[in-house]
């Protein structure tokens, strides 16, 4: 089974990379980008056959350890 | 937030001011405040930025020397190294954004630091950190460690300023209250210092740097504020760091410090906006008027109130000589950096904010200032310790063993797998940095042959046990660090890290190292031209370990003549300057060995007072020797006495050592106490007898105490272990200790 | 020698380089701003290390899309002498100007720490004032340096004695201790390791200056 | 217009944060993860009316800037 974690900071949150980027592809030509964020994807792959005990699996990886609650936020999605 | 909240006793309340307080503003205004008044009141007031506990205590320091240009009241202390330059430096807690979230807190606490620096007019060549951290085997204390390393190499490292040493401990007192304080130093020629008064009226107020966003909004007074189990819910409050802008920052405002253009300029560090301009104008004797519009913004309806408190980082407030604007435009639209007329210098007095059209705020300067609380909190001395006579002390039954135990021991154990991560060399004038092990970094100033010497130290252990000697001590030990690498010592800036001011045992153990700071300051003519107080360092009742980490700054005047603990050679002597009683109440000996601060059994004794005289006699005799390259190698005696000191020697020369033992005391003392004010210096073997000699004639103990030779480090009818034993075991542990998470 | 050195946004080892082709060369090298369009009448152009761009995106990436990096790119094809040390590699390889990518290292941390390293070719333009010595130390100090380039690439590399230097006892788990490569032509230089930070008895060590006298030599 | 960028290591290409990703969390417990692989995600904010002629400016700016395609290949969305 495969779980898909996003992560992304929260709204808010000053994002310096995505920032740059936006400014980097104005640069290139790219005139019809107003703003970048940037944030990560982990793709893991378990185990698991249950779909739903995975999730709640995957959500306390988040918690502990995949995404930084302080300032990030996650969004998972459990493919079979 | 609106204008209109009506301002209860709740919402004076969780702006931390008291009833009394509150009065204050109302007598002062003669009406209410509205909801941005109040949270300015708030921040101004509030411990961090008005250190209304420790204010009245600060000015008993010593703040003048033949070499202070500048001391405590600027963002950073000046002072004069010859040939019209100076150096600028200053040390910031970070303490508790670090606890929230380690990366973040800890690189912002760098970027602070070197705003601090660098508004000054100096370009930033060196960072230092002073961390202490929790037990190892607290839960917290690994992701702690990593975070806050990665976050102090991860923006000094991008700025491209080297990070040249520091201090680490690992101790149950720092489980809830992680230190994280760093330190930096700056260069600048005499005549381009810039200063924050903003003199003059009409002139126009300036913002350069990152837009601002709703980033550690209340920050100031969080930070001032005691955690409890529900810290949790202000964490929305941590910003993020740019290091990025920040070099971008440092490289535009060098380029328009050269101009004449600037008349003040100060960066926007806790209480951002607030603070920078209530302080420019306060100083500057004027009143100044914002129009919130203009400020550069990355969120959308931004109220004022949040403008005004928010902590976005890596900005800066600058006040320009009229017609000189055009300057500030080029040179930060040329780095691509945000830059905004927001306001102009009055000859009101007050702080005027309009937005939208409106004014949201006009209230008289004066009084943020004057009036802001100056508490005389009740304070309770510690009280005495016993003294450990060494005959009291048990013998280590094995002590190769005990040896070990000692390398191995978080506080002594090798840093590497901190200080690999940071860049020491960047900028090229590394001299001597944490690689060596040395007793003090050493940076050459840019272009010369000279140097600046830099150090941070503090026993904890000695300041808990004892604060007045505590704080002596630690002042006392910069002071030596310097000297052992040949630097006459400067001045020194600090970081006053103490759990809650409100109970008078803890608010004694601020007095008491205060105390003994300054009374080694005066003695050693050696003053204090910058600091920070962090306050309120405690969790569910539980106080930090009083811990006035000070930073100390030192001049090599020619490079040729310096030295470093590595130069021993085969078959030099080693000489002990110093008296030794074989002092092991509080040392390391006592805690690690004897377990004197084993939870129950508890019996911590007096630590070893430091004789200022002797202090100042042996740090100029060494520092002359050095100068008339009289020894190879030097190392101050701290930690772990002795033995420690000699095997940190031989790892460094990668030479064995023989020591000898001593006729009166018992060896474990003789090789672990932790008497005060010793140096060990390697000689050549024909300066032994006059470098004896003239100690003697001058009053000053030196002893001979061992050989270099061979690959063992050995005392006779103690330990003999080699040095590669010696060195896996010491640069065993932290790594060892990391490793669950690298 | 006429050198320049060209400087981004956040490039921090800028000073650096430029002390160091001035004390080889004796010479104040032209420090050319990114926006520039056109190099300099230069004999030698060193891209320096630091954090361009603050790394954001990847390591080195948005520089070499800058307006100065065309105008290096069409000059290297004529035969220009350019070496990126660090940042400056990561520049090189983000525009195609050396084959490969580099990579977080394999600790994820940064690493800094003087690095030995083995010479492989001693006769390219950066090495041959080395006489012989083949082991030299310079600094490290980087985050994102683990090289990588398919297989066909390193066969290619190092058949053609494209690796100049490796490292003895690797910091970052680059293929094959890769540390630094030339371009095919033998023109272009890209290491990881500072050369430039050790050519000051300060430093702890001089063997820096060998390769820069290299260039010197091979140019005259 | 918004514009979603996957950016990911292409497969063969070892990815160190993905290792260690998966070894702390069989390390924490979590011993039903398999492997784990890292990459990011890009969101655009864009001026463009036209998805199609966005999905064409944003390859180009996956090409030019946000992959480097030697060692990453891309996947994009575009959000209405
Ligand atoms: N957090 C740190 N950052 C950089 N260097 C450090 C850090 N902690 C310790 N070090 C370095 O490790 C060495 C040993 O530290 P310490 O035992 O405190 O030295 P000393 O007791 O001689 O002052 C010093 O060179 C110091 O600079
Ligand atoms: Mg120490």
């Amino acid at each position: 089974m495969k779980a898909i974690v996003y992560v992304g900071l929260k709204p808010g949150v000053l994002d310096p990379q995505g920032r740059t980027i936006a400014g980097s592809l104005q640069n290139l030509g790219f005139d019809e980008v107003k703003s970048a964020r940037q944030g990560k994807v982990i793709e893991l792959d378990l185990k698991s056959e249950n779909a739903e005990a995975a999730e709640a699996r995957v959500t306390e990886m988040c918690e502990k350890l995949l995404a930084n609650t302080v300032i990030e936020s996650y969004r998972i999605e459990i493919e079979a | 937030m609106s204008k209109s909240i009506k301002i209860t006793p709740e919402i004076v309340a969780e702006h931390g001011l008291s009833t009394g307080e509150y009065q204050i503003i109302l007598d002062r205004l003669g009406r209410e405040p509205n909801i941005n008044e109040l949270g300015i009141f708030s921040v101004m007031w509030s411990e961090h930025c008005s250190y209304k506990s420790s204010r009245r205590h600060l000015g008993k320091f010593l703040t003048k020397g033949k070499r202070v240009i500048q001391g405590p009241g600027e963002n950073a202390g000046v002072v004069d190294i010859d040939d019209n330059q100076a150096i600028i430096f200053k040390m910031e807690s970070h303490n508790h954004p670090s606890y929230i979230e380690p990366y973040q807190g800890a690189a912002t606490g760098v970027g602070g630091i070197m705003r601090d620096v660098f508004t000054m007019g100096a370009r930033p060549i060196a960072l230092m950190n002073a961390l202490r951290f929790g037990e190892p085997d607290h839960p917290k204390t690994r992701s702690l460690v990593s975070g806050v390393v990665a976050g102090i190499g991860g923006y000094g490292n991008c700025v491209g300023v080297p990070t040249v040493g520091g201090e680490t401990n690992f101790h149950k007192g720092y489980n809830g209250n992680i230190l994280v304080n760093a330190m930096c130093v700056g260069l600048a020629d005499q005549d381009k210092v810039f200063y924050s008064a903003a003199k003059g009226s009409g002139n126009p107020v300036f913002y350069v740097g990152s837009k601002t966003g709703r980033d550690g909004i209340h920050g100031a007074t969080m930070a001032s504020a005691e955690f409890d189990d529900d810290s949790d819910e202000k964490r929305p409050t941590v910003q993020v760091g740019d290091p990025f802008t920040e070099k971008l920052l440092i490289e535009a405002c060098m380029e328009l410090m050269a101009t004449d253009a600037i008349i003040a300029i100060q960066d926007m560090g806790a209480a951002g906006l607030t603070s920078s301009s209530v302080e420019m104008a306060d100083k500057g004797g004027v009143g100044i008027k914002i129009n919130l519009d203009n400020v550069p913004q990355r969120e959308t309806d931004m109220t004022p109130y949040e403008m005004m408190l928010s902590e976005s980082q890596e900005r800066m407030l600058m006040v320009l000589q009229p017609g000189k604007e055009h300057l500030a435009f080029d040179i930060f639209n040329k780095w691509e950096l945000d830059v905004a007329q927001i306001g102009v210098t009055t000859d009101t007095g007050h702080l005027v904010l309009t937005h939208k059209g409106k004014t949201v705020c006009d209230i008289p300067i004066a009084p943020l200032g004057d009036d802001a609380p100056n508490l005389n909190r009740p304070h309770s001395a510690t009280p005495q310790r016993e003294y450990l006579a060494p005959g009291d002390a048990r013998a280590p039954e094995n002590w190769n063993q005990t040896m070990l135990q000692i390398m191995a021991c978080p506080d002594v154990a090798s840093k590497r797998w901190i200080w690999e991560q940071y860049d020491r060399h960047v900028m090229g004038d590394t001299v001597d940095s944490s690689q060596s092990g040395g007793d003090a970094a050493i940076v050459r100033i840019h272009g010369t042959n000279k140097a600046v010497a830099i150090t941070t130290d503090c026993t904890p252990r000695y300041c808990y046990a004892d604060p007045y000697e505590g704080g002596k001590q630690a002042v006392a030990e910069t002071y030596r660090n310097l000297c052992a690498v040949g630097a006459e010592p400067i001045a020194i800036t600090d970081c006053l890290n103490f759990g809650n001011p409100e109970r008078p045992e803890i608010m004694g153990q601020f007095v008491g190292c205060v105390e003994g700071m300054n009374e080694a300051c005066r003695a050693l003519d050696y003053p204090v031209v910058s600091g920070n107080v962090s306050l309120y360092n405690e969790t569910n009742g539980v106080a930090i370990p009083p811990t006035p980490a000070i930073g100390g700054v030192g001049l090599i005047d020619n490079l040729g003549k310096h030295a470093t603990l590595s130069g021993a050679k085969d078959g030099d002597t080693l000489v002990l300057i110093g008296k030794t009683d074989g002092w092991l109440g509080c040392s390391l000996y006592a805690r690690e060995v004897l377990g004197h601060e084993n939870d129950g059994v508890e019996q911590i004794c007096a630590p070893p007072p430091v004789d200022l005289t002797a202090e100042k006699a042996h740090g100029d005799y060494v520092r002359r020797l050095i100068r008339d390259r009289r020894v190879t190698a030097v190392h101050d005696c701290s930690d772990g006495g002795i033995a420690l000191a000699a095997i940190e020697m031989a790892f460094s020369s990668g030479q064995g050592v023989t020591l000898k033992n001593h006729p009166d005391l018992p060896l474990h003392a003789w090789m672990f106490g932790e008497d005060q004010g010793r140096y060990i210096l390697a000689v050549d073997e024909n300066s032994v007898n006059p470098v004896i000699s003239t100690a003697n004639s001058k009053g000053l103990e030196a002893r001979i105490i061992g050989k270099v030779s061979g690959e063992q480090v050995q005392v006779e009818g103690g330990f003999n272990i080699s040095l590669e034993k010696l060195r896996e075991t010491y640069e065993g542990w932290m790594p060892e200790f990391m490793a669950e998470i690298d | 020698m006429r050198t320049a050195v060209i400087v981004f946004p956040a490039s921090n080892c800028d000073r650096d380089a430029r002390d160091a082709l001035a004390k080889v060369t004796g010479r104040e090298p032209i420090m050319v701003w990114h926006r520039e369009t056109e190099l300099p009448d230069v004999d030698f152009v060193v891209i320096p290390g630091g954090f361009s761009y603050g790394d954001y995106l990847r390591s080195g990436a948005i520089a070499a899309r800058s307006e100065i990096m065309a105008d290096v790119k069409t000059k290297v094809e004529k035969g220009l002498p350019v070496a990126g040390f660090c940042n400056g590699f990561q520049v090189l390889t983000e525009a195609g100007i050396l084959p490969g990518a580099l990579m977080r290292n394999r600790s994820l941390k940064y690493i800094c720490k003087p690095q030995p390293l083995t010479i492989t070719n001693t006769k390219t333009r950066f090495t041959s004032g080395f006489n012989g010595q083949k082991e030299v130390v310079f600094p490290i100090a980087h985050h994102d340096g683990n090289y990588f380039a398919d297989k066909k690439t390193i066969d290619r590399l190092e058949k053609n004695g494209q690796v100049v230097f490796r490292y003895n006892g690797n910091p970052n788990g680059s293929i094959n201790d890769i540390a630094g490569i030339t371009n095919e032509a033998g023109n272009v230089l890209g290491m990881m390791p500072h050369p430039e930070r050790a050519v000051d008895p300060l430093h702890g060590g001089t063997d820096g200056l060998a390769l820069f006298k290299s260039v010197l030599g091979a140019l005259q």
